[in-house]
């Protein structure tokens, strides 16, 4: 090995942000009008403790992807997480936030009022958060957009090119998260309607999985795939990420509940016990089909109980978020093998886990809404009709992300090409396309 | 008895395994290796530091044949593991004097 | 390597699942009744943060005990205590809780009012704690059952059979760690006999690690312990570990104030501080006994004086801490060796550190209490009959916890066999328990 | 291998302990008079979480770099941070603290009033902060003080034996973080000269980053630097400490604002982008120059963003965070290729990032600051006059740090020697100075 | 001069360099490597998907002897790594030409 | 042809790759191993139990020369990996019946 360095700083190029710093600035002013303030600051501990933990979520959605991957990939696979905090939260200061939050325009998405965060400041918002900062609000939302978006990279892992991770991430966020978020939460058609979703069973779980689907479907199998083993390289991190996961996903429920009182109290245990009776039924699942339990498998329940319990943590109680999770282990322990029988390849089973998991949830909610717990009834309390916002609500959100996605992949494969060299993929993508390698030992 | 040992690229060594148990072989010791050849290295960036790494990992097959068998097992490497771009390998035979199977004690052809 | 897949999902057994969820939502109907709310938000969200990070201690656990672990049994020690965030919260939803907490029996054990969470809402409580939910106290408290639970798998870890594990598991939570608890916590006896143990010297601490002691010596030492090495594979697991828990232990001890005030302050800087002065004289103990401190010393000094400092976290002031945290260190480092004049195999330390630390941390709360941080004195402000209750806590506690985990090792040994087989465990746990292995780098 | 015990158990030195902690219980009696108070739940809870995360950077700061080390140091260089969780937390409460915060003396440094924390209890002291206990805030100002004197290790990573880091880390944390903590933040001259600095920027970035090169000079190169390839080991552990420093950063800089309030809120968001907006930068640089984006350089830029907006969280807007990060990225990136051109070997690099990341932070909250945020405007909003306090404090930093280190490095190099043998560098430190190996996989 | 090369299992190791040790064997270099063999491999299970592998953990040990002991050494290892059970592997001996101790520059036995 | 193999100590490893390229060597295998020897192993102590390891990291170097180069072979790496410190290690030379290069299928001197 030999080592070099070539310095090639340029001035001008610091300036040039200089200038751009000017124009920014301009905004930031706009930024300072205040109203009679209702803040809280025990909600709004609450909600930005909840904002840290839920932006944590998304290094340990990079541990637990990255654990399965093969060795040679467990940097590209991290860095299709850990990049999209840069990416997406700029995204979205700049326009995802005002497209999901700004002003309705036709039901579908949100006007440009706070683009560049204009407005976005310490005082509440009464329409969003009545006793916490409305940048605090933004904070919270925000991490939700990247979290997602991330999630996909577990249909095209070990194989997409990074610009095109890049551009379709851009794409994604601002084409399809963006607008299916003011659907549901921002005053869209899907919130009027009556559809529950507490923390995003729709928004996150469905939306993700189906684009990672599309992905899976659209970029192909990995080369050698399924004949060639592909083994998870070092579980450790997926344990440490599954961990880190759970903790996060704390914040995710019970801090929808954009207070810190009994109704974040009661979405926190309902999140808890529905991951950890997921935990059991998966591995039981596993024990049933083939006579043993795998880490792996407690690792994977615990998430697709997180999963399913995300539209109704608010909604339901304790006995109904665990025969949520008590249904969603074995289901999605099946689900993942589906990509085996119908021969597309959901490399890190992001459609198997949180599409199917996902959809199993915003049906759930519908099925175990408690009016005593969340104010609205669902089927088993005698209220069948609140099934059909929630049918509604996942057709619409898989439909729109299946056909969105789709063309977003198409039209990056025309701009860079979806898919590294073969070369290229044999080599690995850290090396490839990131020119570093995980592991000296 | 002879010691065929090869140098291949560490993808295809299940395809060379499988065309060796094709053959009829029992066994097969495998190691992980680095190579330094004429293949050229790749180049590792850290915080802006270019480093060459000449070293590719590779993967090293040790199999004891019998004299008559060599010829077919180094064809079946050979065909196996080519890809025809620079790096595949090579194959070194060399003699053995002596094989022993521990758990029979069992000594020479037998052994292999 | 060849990859196959079975397919077979079984409709029924969804169904079933659906059974019972409808027989427990009848549960969920009972727990919505309210009362007027004293509620306060701030001390919400400081318990429900708690509540997070204290969760957080148990994936931490995982990684500090199997990176002390064989290689071939990193995953099976993982499985150890992640598999509990499963099994212990339902099994404390469903029982373990009610047993706990509920309306007193004879001083020993919860009567069956909170069965099923019944009861368990967003309103406060107010004999267990005014101004947050009760769902939240609930909550909180889960977390430690599950840790407690878990903290015993040093004792046996690297051979215990899965199966047994998961039984002893189970019975353990509900025959020790929720009687004990209540007498502790729940209107028991030793709460009314006046020992101070704020966040669970005892419950947790020497209870958890007298239960180790019971498994080492029932189980028997590792095949080859002592001749063979048995070194820590991955340190680096274990000091990620140490780290977390020194966080999540912020929650477990200043959480137990149940409030957000200067009391939660005090505990918070009486744990920290007993932690940090046992990292250093761990250390020194190694420093002069080998001439070299290790970094293993400083995280077992950490955890040695996070455990020391648990019962009078509350009670204590400051500069106490400090004192408890130099002692615990040279005297943990002392009492892991034990095992070695002793023979028996307490593998990673469980008993060394939690049972001897938790003792150590119990009288030490007799000695270092000061009325004007918690409200009583012990011996050193003139008050020596505080040690009398927390003398009989001690032996009450370590006596029942080693009889009673005695009795059902033999159970479960009876049941499915304690242990695995030669073969297996020459193996590791990871393929013969589990069918995965840790790392594939 | 083979295993021996040797026990040398000495009571009398458990008898020493509790003599010392006898005079040390006498200290907290003092510390117990109270007055009305005007506790926070909320503010409280948040400031307490704070400190929680802030604590968790430290082993996060311990990932991060040993990541970057070579296998044979992992455990040395996680070692220079988590061993100073246990040396500074005790200096801070013996000495450090009322240093920092104690009456004024001369401008330069606190008085002894806190010493032993005498008088640091659950009570607010409305001089330091208003709404929350003494000791919690405290406690997040100890947390400072480990963070900052770790981040120092960087600059000598993987050479200085363990004795002379011990005493080095001692005396910095006496003689120049407890002043240059006092002169900004503790009543000193930095801040009554109106200097802005929110979270650190000269207190703990450019202090620790300039005692890094300090230190880089004058321990001299690692053994075959540059020559030798010296690349990281193990980068996924560069990640989880990336990930957990940016989690972290929240209590860090949001802390800061010492209430949950619009300020906490709207540092919390500054906080955010100016780390997202960095990670890209940094990224794009090396696109730029290379043709390569890494994760390394995701998880450099992400630091270096964080570090730059410390100072000014509290102090400009959104846009004008995503300005200072998106310098702060390419400004690192190129600060880092510095040392090969000019010659020390800053292993890490501590001051490349913190030094460099910390004076563009402090220069920035000049340029940037808005009365419309943190009440004081900068350049860009009509004030330059702001730059001249920023300019002086950045000045007066970066020379007393240097200074003094290299003072107190000279004297521990008489002391003790500040580097190991070269034999034992070879070695490793893990084997050399602490007896235990990284990994046994 | 011979070279002694064992593959073994791994937890055998202790064992066969003790006795080695024993008969005066000074030298032995260790290698991880996978074996192939008689021994039929494991299954492993990720998400349902069940992977069969072939290759198990070996371990190989070079040593280089004087000719009269290698007998000695052969049968020490025999002896010592038998468990009866398939998979214990095999000992291959191959002539050495010449043998250099790097630090003296000794030849031949001497270097041994 | 002859195959020579050196276990050398794991930091030398650059300096003896640059100096058999220096004269003419285009082809080296080289492994991880680890070397029981006369060098002394270390002591780890892990919550105060001590272990003694004694074997050390190691690497071994394998290459294929041509029996002209041999003798220039031995003395490059006997150069460059000396310390004149305990376990600067060996240097054994075999003797290779055949090599064949997988991408030509070249034999002999040509392959090498
Ligand atoms: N003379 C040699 N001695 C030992 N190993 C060699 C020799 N030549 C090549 N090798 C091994 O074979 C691998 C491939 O050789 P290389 O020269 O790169 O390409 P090719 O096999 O196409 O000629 C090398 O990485 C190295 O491991
Ligand atoms: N012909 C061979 N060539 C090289 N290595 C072999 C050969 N046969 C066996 N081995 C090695 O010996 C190990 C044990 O062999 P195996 O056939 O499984 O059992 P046994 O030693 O009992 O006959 C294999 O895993 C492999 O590493
Ligand atoms: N007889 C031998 N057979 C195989 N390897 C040996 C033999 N003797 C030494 N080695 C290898 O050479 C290394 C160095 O040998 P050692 O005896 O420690 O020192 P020196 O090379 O200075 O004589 C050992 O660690 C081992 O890997």
């Amino acid at each position: 090995m030999r080592m070099t360095w070539q310095s090639s700083m340029n001035p001008l190029r610091a300036a040039g942000w200089l200038a751009v710093a000017g124009v920014l600035v301009f905004v930031d002013s706009a930024w300072a009008e205040e109203a009679a303030s209702t803040l809280d600051t025990g909600d709004t501990a609450w909600i930005l403790m909840s904002s840290a933990v839920v932006l944590l979520m998304t290094p340990a959605l990079a541990l637990f992807y990255a654990g399965m991957a093969r060795s040679k990939n467990v940097l590209g696979t991290m860095m299709h997480s850990f990049f999209l905090m840069g990416l997406i939260s700029v995204q979205w200061a700049v326009i995802g936030y005002t497209m999901a939050f700004g002003s309705d325009v036709g039901s579908f998405v949100g006007g440009f009022d706070y683009a560049f965060l204009a407005g976005v400041g310490g005082e509440p918002n009464p329409d969003l958060a009545e006793t916490i900062p409305h940048s605090a609000f933004m904070a919270f939302q925000m991490m939700f957009a990247i979290i997602t978006t991330a999630l996909i990279s577990g249909g095209f892992a070990e194989r997409m090119r990074f610009s095109a991770f890049v551009i379709f991430s851009l794409l994604w966020a601002t084409l399809v998260y963006a607008p299916v978020c003011h659907w549901v939460w921002g005053g869209g058609w899907i919130g009027s309607m009556g559809a529950l979703d507490f923390a995003g069973g729709t928004v996150v779980h469905i939306n993700s999985g189906v684009a990672a689907l599309a992905c899976a479907i659209v970029i192909g199998p990995r080369l050698g795939y399924p004949k060639e083993p592909m083994v998870p390289h070092n579980l450790t991190l997926t344990v440490i990420g599954a961990g880190l996961l759970w903790f996060g996903w704390f914040g995710f429920n019970a801090g929808s509940a954009l207070a810190s009182d009994g109704a974040a109290a009661n979405a926190f245990v309902a999140t808890h016990l529905a991951a950890a009776t997921a935990t059991l039924t998966w591995c039981l699942a596993e024990y049933v089909a083939r006579g043993k339990a795998s880490v792996l498998g407690a690792a994977s329940g615990a998430v697709a109980g997180l999963v399913a319990i995300t539209p109704g943590a608010g909604f339901v109680g304790p006995m109904s978020a665990i025969a949520i999770g008590a249904v969603v282990g074995p289901l999605c322990y099946y689900a993942v093998g589906l990509k085996q029988t119908l021969g597309y390849d959901d490399s890190l089973d992001a459609f198997g886990v949180h599409g199917v998991g996902g959809t199993w949830g915003a049906l759930a909610t519908g099925i175990f809404a408690s009016a005593a717990v969340g104010g609205t009834d669902g089927l088993l309390y005698g209220n069948p009709g609140q099934m059909w916002p929630q049918v509604v609500s996942i057709v619409a959100t898989a439909s729109y992300s299946f056909a969105m996605t789709f063309a977003i992949l198409k039209i990056v494969d025309a701009l860079v090409g979806l898919r590294v060299a073969d070369q290229d993929e044999i080599t690995g993508l850290d090396l490839s396309q990131h020119g570093e390698v995980g592991y000296n030992l | 008895m002879k010691k065929v040992d090869a140098i291949i690229k560490p993808f295809k060594l299940d395809e060379v395994k499988e065309s060796l148990s094709a053959i009829g072989i029992q066994g097969i010791t495998v190691t992980e290796v680095k190579g330094f050849g004429r293949q050229k290295g790749h180049t590792e960036l850290y915080r802006g530091a270019e480093y060459v790494v000449d070293f590719l990992p590779k993967v090293k097959l040790e199999i004891i044949v019998k004299d008559d068998l060599v010829a077919s097992v180094v064809a079946a490497i050979e065909k196996s593991a080519k890809t025809g771009r620079i790096g595949d390998g090579k194959i070194f035979v060399q003699t053995i004097d002596e094989v022993v199977r521990i758990r029979t004690s069992e000594r020479g052809d037998q052994a292999i």
